[in-house]
């Protein structure tokens, strides 16, 4: 077993063909791609820089609140009546269509949109895999590349950026970012 | 066009303007580094003038809006102008007018995303905030025309000892859930690219600011998972936002269409409020850029005249439409030969408040008409900011038209009266156009109110491509 | 559970014959008393806010020089398909499915006034401040019936108290409710027998007979409202 | 910069919250207290005793059969039994004294209704119904109690579960609301 130490690599915004190239340089040096991470003040896609595709649930959480208010409407609809039916004008008690539409319908969105809120929100401070570490840079718009890799090749890691033009820090890891 | 000139004598020409890429935002990039800059002064620039605004603004929201509605719950409605048969007045006049101007974010914001139109990128941010402030002055509406505000919660769906749940048929139940649904959607959607800003923040302040957005940035790095993440969901929410928006307006102009109220019961109040919704709605957007483009440091840079330019155009297109329906509406009253709808529709006209109908008119149809056809003036700040005044005043006075002057002339000649407001209804009203402007006034120095990485991402974007021998603005798609 | 009624169900009605109306407002005053129905003083009533559960409408008839008043009582119409309940967010204005009449529940209603908005009749009232009893007025109340306090809709019920306190006589004494054994405070009081109350289910009662004359007509009857209320109209200068 | 104490560890806004906190549960707790507590009566009542030895509701709640109202007994009503039997106990004593005075005796109603509720002995009584159904036990009661949950559910409960042929009329609105 050898440690692995987490360097980052900072590009200029400008340097984003560099950074692109840095990637194929540390997959030649042997770091797998989920040793790498990649952090952006602004979102480039997977192919820009020839990076593995992400996924994410919210999309499905999105869709199982949309179910969860479907089902509230249902209830609420065509369940409340059996409770207490009441009648207005002679519009009908147990079974109001078209009505009922409408609360539906909003209802659905309701959930949908709140459930993927959460989706998002408990996929953020759900904790993320590969290398950790931050640095107030990127939101200027640098490109870091955050990668862990064996210590015994820290001369070439030095020496592959300084060529591409990017700095290179260590201790990234130190900043707690939330809470 | 010479007239046009002296009459504008202190324009500038445009034709240059119109050459030079530099003068769109797009192909003026700046470093990013410069961009955070601005937009953290731009939050943390206060002024005495600042401060004067917002004490005055909040002492108007205690006094004008809680002080008057305290009152008026204290002693009842007697204070108000209603009396039989006008049961609704400026309060449901001001609610739909504040829902009408809450559509402008989602539709700036999200309709243009989902088409891409690029021009959006530094305003939705300031749009977005105008829709969540606009429903929140908005929904206190429901609230305050209450006769008994302290039980308003028999309207809300939740197990209870009576048994007795909401009458879901009541459109007023679908306003409660359409109008919950709205704003909490739209203040998450206001928050989801706000996070990459916040982070922003965060990296430049310290103290209590920077505790603060810590918390709301949710540690948010820009990792390439957390970007994609915030993509998708901002996909999500950009399309289903826009069905809710329509949604709730729907459902606000079904508050009168379902009714079997003369010149209510139609089935064209669906678009056509909408359709004046978003008009109010993006005029108030260039009202407010307008204010914010002269008051708040760098926001020149990030808003131009570019801007004011196709909003204006949006606007003239939504006046057209907003005329269309009007007619549509007006004619098939008029022509379906109801007595009690030609009645109203010739008070309207005619009648002691025919000054409302024609103001209306002038408002928004021949202003619009007459001047956003013109460059120049749609590329002219001040200008706009006057026509789009214009406009909301025309709106809501579109909506004063269909609320009380209606209600007040009904089948029955017997039943006939007409409204005034009183000074507490106009303290009140008045006192949520203070918190409006309050809630602004305060958010504007404690979120960054530009995109910045929507900015940035878009400069990234766009690139000039020699074509034969012009350069063509073209934009490349990062996602 | 509740059977949903097929077809038309018919309970109360009320005949106004307006032919026999002289417009004395006698109606007015015995409804006021026996309802409580607050009196909100003569500049209230001037700027419109006069709470009546039943109002005279009198109308001029005729060209000048043969100008005759005419008389129109107008109270709650009890509308088979009431514009007014559905609207309401709470269940306040709601079908009676026993006695066939609209209601008001004064402790549900939370005063969104669109029921009243919804009247085509404007039968409907709103409380806009709490009522003012002075003292001796207050031995005057009616026990039977809620005080409404400021923020709630009212409107006619027919007499419901009467109506329930009739039914609950006639069941403990194990018979059938007679007709006319039942009668709102206005039917009551009115002098000249021009309004008429009783069971429309019951072809062979006086309200059921009357409501088939010829003279008969509904107000606003082109809205499908389905009132319950029958006018007679048609006779006489001076009435029928 | 010092670090300071993040917002909610400052000493004010904890000491502010806990006396909010105080306030509210001390509200909810003497709300609950007061309306589930049998009021102070002018004479402490034993209706167990009474009870025990065989005196019928309806002897003293002579309205209950007849109309809205059961009604509570007066002074003739009491002293047309106590002016036989003995006299000793304190509150015996009390009651004297009003009978003495010739004044009625200030009784505290338990079971009340709000105004809007139009609630009647008669037809539950006709009905069948047997007082303990709503006022409780009494032959183990020796004040009158107020019952616990009496709200709408409570009565529809009872109204659906007793008569479900009546249960059209029953549920509907006027028959408690007019």
């Amino acid at each position: 077993m050898y440690t692995k130490v987490v360097h980052m690599a900072l590009f200029k915004e400008e340097q984003l063909d560099h950074a692109a190239e840095s990637i194929t340089r540390l997959r030649s040096l042997g770091i797998s791609d989920k040793d790498i991470s990649v952090i952006s003040g602004i979102p480039f896609s997977e192919k820009i820089l020839d990076r593995p595709m992400n996924w994410t649930n919210v999309g499905r959480i999105g869709v199982a609140g949309a179910v969860l208010g479907f089902i509230t409407a249902l209830l609420l609809n065509f369940g409340t009546p059996f409770l207490y039916p009441l009648r207005v004008a002679d519009m009908p008690i147990f079974f109001p269509i078209p009505t009922s539409i409408v609360v539906t319908f909003e209802l659905v969105m309701l959930g949908l949109l709140i459930s993927t809120f959460i989706g998002v929100f408990v996929e953020t401070i759900s904790p993320s895999y590969g290398p950790q570490g931050y640095h107030p840079k990127v939101s200027d718009g640098h490109i870091a590349i955050l990668f862990s890799g064996p210590m015994d090749l820290d001369q070439q890691f030095h020496s592959t950026f300084a060529e591409l033009g990017a700095t290179l820090e260590h201790d990234v890891e130190e900043e707690k970012l939330w809470l | 066009m010479a007239a046009e000139t002296k009459l504008f004598g202190k324009l500038k020409t445009t034709e240059q303007e119109h050459k030079d890429p530099k003068e769109q935002l797009m192909f003026d990039p700046r470093p990013r580094e410069e961009l955070n800059r601005m937009v953290m002064e731009m939050m943390t620039t206060t002024t005495r003038k600042f401060w004067l605004w917002a004490i005055g603004l909040g002492a108007g929201v205690v006094v004008l809006l809680f002080g008057a509605w305290g009152y008026m719950i204290s002693t009842g409605m007697w204070v108000t102008g209603l009396r039989r048969p006008i049961y609704w007045g400026v309060f449901i006049v001001t609610f739909v007018f504040w829902i009408g101007i809450s559509h402008a974010g989602t539709f700036v914001s999200a309709i243009l995303r989902v088409f891409k139109s690029e021009f959006r990128r530094p305003f939705t941010r300031a749009a977005e905030l105008m829709t969540t402030f606009g429903l929140a002055a908005g929904a206190l509406y429901p609230l305050i025309h209450l006769g008994r505000v302290w039980v308003f919660y028999f309207m809300v769906p939740y197990p209870n000892a009576r048994w007795l749940w909401p009458n879901f048929r009541s459109p007023l139940v679908w306003d409660l859930l359409a109008i919950t649904t709205y704003l909490l959607s739209s203040t998450i959607y206001l928050y989801l690219p706000l996070v990459p800003d916040l982070a922003m923040a965060r990296d430049r302040t310290t103290g209590i600011r920077h505790s603060a957005y810590k918390i709301l940035a949710l540690g948010w790095r820009g990792t390439e998972a957390e970007w994609f993440r915030l993509k998708k969901a901002i996909q999500i929410f950009a399309f289903a936002i826009i069905p809710v928006m329509f949604s709730v307006h729907t459902i606000v102009s079904w508050d009168f269409a379902v009714s079997q109220v003369a010149g209510w019961h139609s089935t064209i109040f669906g678009p056509y409020f909408i359709i004046g919704a978003i008009l109010s709605g993006v005029s108030a957007v260039v009202t407010i850029l307008y204010v914010l483009r002269s008051t708040l440091k760098h926001m020149d840079y990030f808003l131009r005249p570019e801007h004011f330019d196709a909003l204006g155009k949006l606007i003239l297109v939504f006046s057209m439409a907003w005329a269309y329906f009007f007619f549509n509406d007006y004619l098939l009253g008029w022509y379906g030969g109801e007595a009690a709808v030609r009645q109203i529709l010739t008070a309207h006209a005619t009648g002691p408040a025919a000054w409302v109908w024609y103001t209306m008119l002038i408002c928004n149809i021949v202003i619009p008409w007459l001047t956003l056809w013109n460059r120049k003036i749609r590329r002219t700040p001040w200008l706009m900011f006057i026509i789009t005044l214009l406009i909301n005043v025309g709106m809501y006075l579109e909506r004063y038209t269909i609320i009380p002057l209606t209600l007040g002339h009904q089948r029955t000649p017997f039943d006939w009266g007409i409204y005034t407001p009183r000074p507490i209804e106009i303290s009140i009203v008045l006192g949520t156009f203070c918190l409006f402007t309050f809630l602004y006034l305060v958010m504007s120095r404690l979120i960054p109110l530009v995109p910045v990485w929507e900015v940035q991402e878009g400069q990234v974007a766009h690139t000039l491509r020699k074509v034969g021998k012009a350069e063509v603005p073209s934009v490349t798609e990062l996602d | 559970m509740a059977e949903v009624s097929k077809g038309i169900a018919e309970k109360w009605g009320l005949v106004v014959d307006q032919d026999r109306c002289t417009g004395c407002n006698a109606c007015v005053v015995a409804c006021s008393m026996e309802n409580n129905v607050p009196f909100t003083g003569e500049d209230n009533v001037a700027f419109g806010r006069g709470t009546y559960w039943i109002y005279n409408k009198r109308m001029w008839e005729g060209a000048y020089p043969e100008v005759a008043p005419a008389f129109q009582p107008v109270m709650c119409q009890q509308c088979g398909s009431a514009p007014c309940e559905p609207v309401c967010p709470t269940f306040a204005a709601v079908h009676s499915e026993e006695e066939q009449i609209n209601l008001q529940i004064y402790n549900r209603c939370i005063g969104t006034r669109y029921c009243a908005n919804n009247c085509p009749y404007h039968a409907r009232q709103f409380n806009f401040q709490d009522p003012d009893i002075p003292e001796p007025m207050n031995s005057y109340l009616n026990p039977d019936v809620t005080i409404r306090r400021r923020g709630v809709m009212e409107k006619c019920t027919f007499c419901v108290q009467r109506i329930v306190a009739g039914r609950q006589t006639a069941s403990a004494e194990d018979r059938p409710l007679r007709d006319g054994e039942v009668t709102p405070a206005c039917v009551a009081a009115c002098p000249s027998g021009a309004l008429v109350f009783g069971d429309l289910s019951d072809p062979s009662s006086r309200v059921s007979q009357m409501a088939q004359n010829e003279r008969q007509y509904k107000l606003m009857d082109e809205l499908g409202t389905r009132p319950k209320v029958t006018y007679l109209k048609g006779g006489g200068r001076n009435g029928g | 910069m010092k670090l300071k104490k993040p917002w909610w560890n400052q000493p004010g806004i904890q000491i502010a919250s806990v006396l909010v906190a105080l306030i509210i549960v001390g509200g909810i707790v003497g709300g609950i207290f007061l309306t589930q507590t049998p009021p102070e009566q002018p004479i402490a009542f034993p209706h167990n005793r009474h009870v025990a030895i065989g005196a019928s509701c309806l002897y003293c709640h002579t309205g209950a059969t007849l109309g809205p109202s059961a009604g509570l007994p007066g002074i003739e009503k009491c002293w047309g039994c106590h002016q036989q039997v003995q006299k000793q106990s304190p509150e015996l004593t009390k009651l004297a004294g009003y009978v003495e005075r010739n004044e009625a005796i200030p009784w505290v109603p338990v079971a009340i209704q709000p105004d809007f509720v139009h609630f009647k002995h008669s037809p539950h009584l006709n009905a069948g119904l047997q007082c303990s159904a709503c006022h409780g036990d009494l032959s183990k009661m020796k004040v009158a109690e107020p019952q616990k949950g009496q709200n709408m559910g409570w009565c529809l409960q009872c109204h659906k579960n007793t008569a479900p042929e009546q249960w059209t009329k029953l549920s509907d609105c006027a028959t408690c609301h007019y």
